[in-house]
């Protein structure tokens, strides 16, 4: 694929002073640049998607085998909070989908922007897990820390929760693998959470350098991998949000 | 919501292929969509099926978000050969594992 | 010879007069896997000689002296397809045999008898169905199959007896079984081969082999009054299991009577057959496993027994199938009945539903 | 330098290393620690992982030693448990794993493909760094009380039953895998984009091709043991997790996500040796390496069928019995393109102009104790005979055969094939020789026996053991003895080659590929100008021709 490209590059070694500034001495265009660093950014989120893949594994066997307790786990979760968190994440998505496109055409001021809301969503989505985690502690939900089964073997002392879905009540050895559930929970979301921290961070670091204009001069290498990043974590959402909030919601 | 530009075959990434925001803008109001259709579907009761229409709605959503936001549509076939095979591979380990999981309740030898 | 000898050689001629390559061939699987053995070796043996010729063949006839102008060959298809082929059949001779053997070791036949071992860290438990218990040791007969359901109270642990050629995980939370028919009368190594802490090389014992007559003696000498079923009607009464377990109309949970190696249906649709495993976790995750018709209410007993116990209540629920125990008397062959016999009334005593009832 | 040798050495008395190399173009501390050519980087992970080798190979003394006698007397069962942990955990995670990759690949695959450095080489500094810091982990767990679950880290052993670091080892496992991960995705993205022109695939030396397929190991399964590493210490941390079974959790999961990644890992730890011994065998006979296409695939095969074979690790576990037939059939395919390379490099041999120098000494070392290895492994991937095998010393000699008979045979035959090119200095080659003997009579005595103790049913990781298999194990700790002499040879005078070895030149082996072609130790940019591939790897009459043309300008 790449020979084609890199046939004229012997001759042209000696001539690196042409190069434009963000091109690094090893590669002999920018094309090839941009092409080495897409793809070690898709071979990345091969890693992570068998990061995540792991995870996967142990909650669809944990689930397979305590269905009910998967259940009662999941009706816990307020279904507002996780749909509005996955509508915030698909939106800071397409903005910076919108970004990459700002960037590619040169925009400094809507690509400043776009990346501006797109951290604000990123911002947003992490305050509303924080605020979940936070009523999973106050109700007891976390398992090794602070966890009792009182709401699986007796619902109606959730009296929010039993009003909705009329829970039958768990058997003790059932309610316990609720903590598996939620341990899986915290696992994935806090895993997923880390990832969109770390986002975050560099999208704070990107906004500075929009700012200076380094994005928007042809070199647009640093915001598309960026967004293939943003748009993994999102995907990784778009799994974590009906695997763990819809879990028979009809009930 | 047609493509700008046919794909440039020889350039080879040299140009990037600029998605429209047109696309953009359809392809977010297609994954608000389906994430309304989701929420509304796990109120049904539709017994395993549940889950597998919430599965396939997140792999529709999934598929949207990697051809058009992540451009793989746009691609060269090595990065789509990527994707494929990291997905390949995650497909191994959960169907290999659960396929142990399985096939220990067949029989016990 | 806890120490280091100060004349190597007295070891070697020690070692020389009782060379061995082998583990003793103790039972029946012994010889069967020794033969598996013996043809991969032979097969080793073919293969590396090959590669041997080759490799020292061309060395002596190609030396840059001797031969000091390569000759440039691309390949052949034909040649690697045979190194292909040849190897890849041989393989799959090898994956058929193992696996016939595999399944062989790991399916023990009908009128196996049935000991229960418990690993936990760092000894091994026995745990014969007349009650015997006995600590890193095992004392079987000889001529007769014998069945070992394994289970860790802790970590991972495995049962292993060269020997015998038999190994299996003892694996916390789960029966695992493994059986053997040992032919030859004596005391072998019983080792523990998973990595399981501290005294993991201490996690050793004996398994001896006895003839029958005298195993029928040490079952006599070493028995505790009480067999196994009977230690478990025992737990099962101070558990009062039977509040909701009797055969009456207004019973709140399903009658065990007979309920061992049938098939049962779940409340959750699922068919499943009761066997030792079935009966372990529905004890110890009952929710898991209601039976339909019946409310989830009983109660998890985890934390509450010991693996033994639950092993003596399994071991009572299955004595419970009086007709079931029966017929696998009858189908016992090759083997002494009075140890049946003697074991069988204390299963028939305990068997009688009307006891159960009280 | 006897005749024997292939070596064409510069005329001693003129010669002289080149001016500037990537050892002195830039110099003090700094400008190695935060250097971004992938030759310095190499030497700093050789640096890293020869000290991680000397722990793990201090710890393995021990263990031998205290084998010697049936009874646990020099260390206490605890001391002894955290020795072969320590061995284990070091030499799989911070030696085998990255030496050959790290070293040989970082310092190789950018001259071979006529590239100026790895795609990414900030990355590749910091991939170092990640590794350093997991070594670190590593070395505060072992200083301050050590770790003895064994590398496997079995749960709930290592999560709920003992008290040693488990989380510092296993931090430091993570991170490190993070540092394969960077590797990896470096030297794929270095193998696609960064070829020079003319470098077709199928001219690709087989060491590429074998890197290659390492690379996609690291990428697609470290991440699994990653994950695996992070649950481990979050169940010690909170006390609940999935591979709790006193809490509805399921070790054997462990067992499946660890071995996801850790069987592929063996192949890493192997085929980067594979891609050595293509190399060293074409070149001491003179020959193109026979089918390189069968090579070149078989390569990428076992790769990619490693991902179908991580169960067979867990025949006796309690796996469901299906599962362990379509996982010993998927091992027995693996085992076919191992078969194909060691039949082809011996084919290679075959009418060839064969020299007998230090690096082909240690290749045909390897042929034997590969093929040794890799024979016993099918009688692991047997069925029912892996019943009998598993736990016990004959599954420690296979592996020690594959990964330090093969692998480490391999490494030496590599590191020594491309010394001169690394310092630019020669070795002194009947030292090397007699290493590379002592090496493989001290390996076979060492490991030898221990296929019989296993088959005599002696367990693995017994800190005492019954009487009657002393024997076999005083032999075993002699050849131990005799293998650490052909180990610290070479410590010993690889560095005094530095010095005091004679002058290189770039291609004393008269090699073809495109590292040779240019001066030794290499350029910071490694080629003065981009080379043009124009003709097939292992073409020796390319390399007269060019060899003629240059003498006659």
């Amino acid at each position: 694929m790449s020979e084609t490209a890199s046939t004229t590059h012997g001759v042209l070694a000696g001539a690196q002073h042409e190069h434009p500034p963000y091109q690094r001495h090893h590669f002999s265009s920018v094309a090839q640049q941009f092409d080495a660093s897409n793809f070690a950014m898709w071979l990345f989120l091969l890693t992570e998607i068998m990061f995540f893949g792991g995870l996967f594994t142990s909650y669809l066997i944990m689930r397979n085998w305590y269905y009910p307790a998967f259940v009662a786990g999941s009706h816990q979760l307020s279904i507002f909070l996780g749909t509005t968190m996955t509508a915030v994440l698909i939106i800071s998505s397409f903005t910076m989908a919108m970004a990459v496109w700002c960037a590619e055409t040169g925009r400094k001021r809507d690509l400043i922007l776009s990346l501006s809301l797109t951290l604000l969503l990123g911002v947003v989505f992490l305050c509303l897990k924080g605020f979940e985690w936070h009523g999973e502690w106050v109700e007891y939900h976390v398992p090794g820390l602070r966890f009792s089964v009182e709401n699986f073997v007796n619902p109606a002392s959730d009296p929010q929760v039993f009003k909705e879905y009329h829970d039958k009540p768990l058997a003790t050895d059932m309610a316990e693998n609720v903590g598996q559930y939620f341990f899986l929970y915290f696992v994935m979301t806090g895993m997923h959470a880390l990832h969109m921290i770390i986002g975050v961070s560099v999208l704070t670091f990107m906004i500075l350098r929009a700012r200076a204009g380094d994005y928007t001069s042809g070199h647009v290498t640093f915001v598309e991998n960026f967004g293939l990043y943003w748009h993994f974590v999102d995907i990784v959402w778009i799994f974590l949000f009906p695997l763990l909030y819809l879990i028979s919601r009809h009930s | 919501m047609e493509l700008q530009s046919p794909r440039s075959d020889e350039t080879h990434g040299e140009h990037i292929h600029v998605v429209s925001p047109k696309v953009y803008l359809a392809i977010l109001v297609i994954l608000l969509i389906f994430t309304a259709t989701t929420v509304a579907v796990s109120y049904v009761d539709l017994g395993v099926f549940n889950a597998v229409v919430a599965l396939a709605i997140a792999c529709i959503k999934m598929m949207l978000v990697v051809l058009f936001f992540m451009h793989i549509k746009y691609s060269t076939k090595l990065t789509k050969l990527t994707v494929v095979s990291g997905v390949f591979i995650f497909f191994t380990l959960i169907s290999l594992t659960l396929a142990d999981y399985i096939s220990r309740a067949w029989g016990r030898w | 010879m806890n120490y280091i000898s100060p004349v190597l050689w007295q070891f070697l001629r020690k070692w020389l007069t009782h060379f061995a390559l082998f583990p003793p061939e103790a039972s029946k699987m012994a010889s069967q896997m020794d033969a598996l053995f013996f043809f991969l070796v032979l097969v080793s043996l073919v293969g590396l000689t090959v590669v041997v010729l080759i490799v020292v063949g061309s060395s002596m006839a190609y030396h840059h002296r001797r031969h000091p102008q390569a000759v440039q060959i691309e390949g052949s298809t034909l040649l690697e397809a045979t190194w292909t082929i040849i190897p890849l059949g041989l393989f799959l001779v090898m994956f058929v045999w193992g696996a016939l053997l595999y399944f062989r070791v790991y399916t023990p036949p009908a009128n196996a008898m049935n000991i229960y071992v418990v690993g936990k860290q760092w000894m091994w438990k026995a745990e014969h169905p007349g009650g015997q218990h006995e600590i890193d040791a095992l004392h079987v007969p000889i001529g007769r199959p014998i069945q070992l359901t394994l289970i860790s109270q802790d970590v991972f642990h495995s049962f292993s007896i060269p020997a015998f050629r038999v190994k299996r995980e003892a694996i916390p939370g789960r029966y695992t079984s493994v059986w053997f028919e040992a032919t030859q009368v004596g005391t072998y190594h019983l080792f523990c081969t998973q990595y399981c802490g501290t005294n993991h090389s201490q996690m050793i014992g004996e398994v001896v082999v006895m003839t029958p007559d005298d195993y029928q003696k040490w079952l006599a000498g070493s028995t505790s009054g009480d067999s196994l079923a009977q230690d478990g009607e025992r737990l099962f009464a101070s558990l009062s299991c039977n509040a909701c377990h009797n055969p009456t109309a207004a019973a709140r949970g399903p009658n065990l009577v007979g309920v061992y190696g049938s098939h049962l249906t779940l409340t959750s649709g699922q068919t499943i057959t009761v066997d030792e495993a079935y009966l372990r976790s529905a004890i110890l995750d009952p929710s898991e496993h209601v039976t339909q018709g019946y409310a989830p209410i009983m109660p998890t007993y985890q934390g509450q027994v010991s693996e033994e116990g639950v092993i003596a209540l399994v071991e009572y629920i299955k004595n419970l199938n009086s007709d079931y125990r029966i017929q696998q008397t009858l189908n016992t062959t090759g083997f002494s009945p009075n140890i049946e016999e003697k074991q069988a009334p204390a299963g028939k005593a305990t068997a009688a539903p009307g006891e159960v009832k009280q | 330098m006897s005749t024997s040798t292939l070596v064409t050495l510069p005329d001693q008395s003129t010669a002289k290393i080149p001016k500037v190399n990537f050892l002195n173009q830039e110099n003090g501390l700094l400008s190695w620690i935060l250097t971004l050519d992938h030759k310095r980087i190499a030497i700093l992970y050789l640096i890293t992982t020869v000290f991680f080798f000397m722990i793990g190979g201090a710890a393995a003394a021990v263990i031998r030693l205290e084998l010697l006698t049936p009874a646990g007397d020099l260390v206490a069962a605890d001391t002894y448990n955290k020795l072969f942990s320590i061995h284990g955990i070091i030499m799989v995670f911070f030696f085998l794993v990255p030496i050959a990759p790290a070293v040989l690949g970082n310092f190789l695959i950018p001259l071979m493909i006529g590239a100026r450095d790895v795609a990414l080489p900030r990355v590749n500094l910091l991939s170092w760094y990640l590794f350093v810091i997991g070594g670190c982990f590593e070395l505060y767990m072992i200083i301050f009380g050590g770790v003895d679950t064994g590398w496997t880290f079995t749960t709930p052993l290592s999560t709920h039953y003992v008290n040693t670091h488990v989380v510092g080892a296993a931090m430091g496992i993570f991170i490190a895998g993070f540092s394969s991960i960077l590797t990896g995705i470096n030297f794929i993205v270095t193998i696609h984009k960064m070829r020079a022109p003319g470098m077709t695939w199928f001219r690709l030396p087989l060491f590429i091709w074998s890197f290659y397929a390492t690379s996609i190991i690291f990428v697609l399964a470290t991440p699994v043991i990653a994950i695996a590493m992070v649950l481990i210490v979050l169940e010690r941390v909170v006390g609940i997790g999935v591979f709790d079974p006193a809490r509805g959790g399921d070790p054997i999961l462990f067992q499946h996500l660890f071995w996801f990644y850790s069987h592929p890992a063996v192949y890493v730890m192997i085929l980067p040796g594979m891609g050595v011994i293509s190399e060293v065998v074409s070149t001491f006979s003179r020959k193109r390496v026979f089918g390189y296409t069968a090579v070149a695939f078989s390569s990428v095969a076992i790769a990619v069928f490693s991902f179908f074979v991580w169960a067979h690790h867990m025949f006796i576990m309690g796996i469901s019995n299906y599962s362990a037939l379509v996982f010993s059939l998927m091992t027995m395919l693996v085992a076919v393109p191992s078969a194909i390379k060691v039949f082809n490099w011996s084919a290679t041999m075959y009418k060839g102009s064969i020299h007998f120098d230090t690096p082909m000494i240690y290749t045909l070392g390897f042929l034997g104790l590969f093929t040794i290895g890799g024979l016993t492994g099918v009688f692991l991937a047997t069925l029912g005979m892996d019943i009998h095998l598993t736990e016990t010393y004959f599954i420690v000699a296979h592996f020690h055969y594959v990964m330090v008979g093969g692998m480490v045979s391999a490494l030496m035959a590599g590191i020594h094939f491309w010394w001169p090119k690394i310092t630019g200095r020669m070795y002194p080659e009947s030292l090397g020789r007699l290493a590379a003997i002592i090496l493989f009579i001290g390996f076979n005595l060492t490991f030898f026996p221990q296929f019989i103790l296993g088959y005599l049913g002696m367990p693995r990781r017994y800190w005492s053991y019954p009487p009657e298999f002393q024997v076999l194990n005083v032999f075993s700790s002699a050849g131990a003895t005799i293998l650490a002499i052909g180990y610290l040879l070479p410590f010993l005078y690889l560095p005094w080659s530095i010095t005091y070895g004679e002058i290189a030149g770039s291609n004393p082996w008269k090699a073809t590929g495109l590292e040779w072609q240019t001066q030794s130790p290499p350029l910071m940019e490694n080629f003065p100008e981009i080379p043009i591939m124009d003709h097939e790897a292992y073409d020796y009459d390319w390399l007269e021709r060019h060899q003629q043309e240059v003498a006659s300008v």
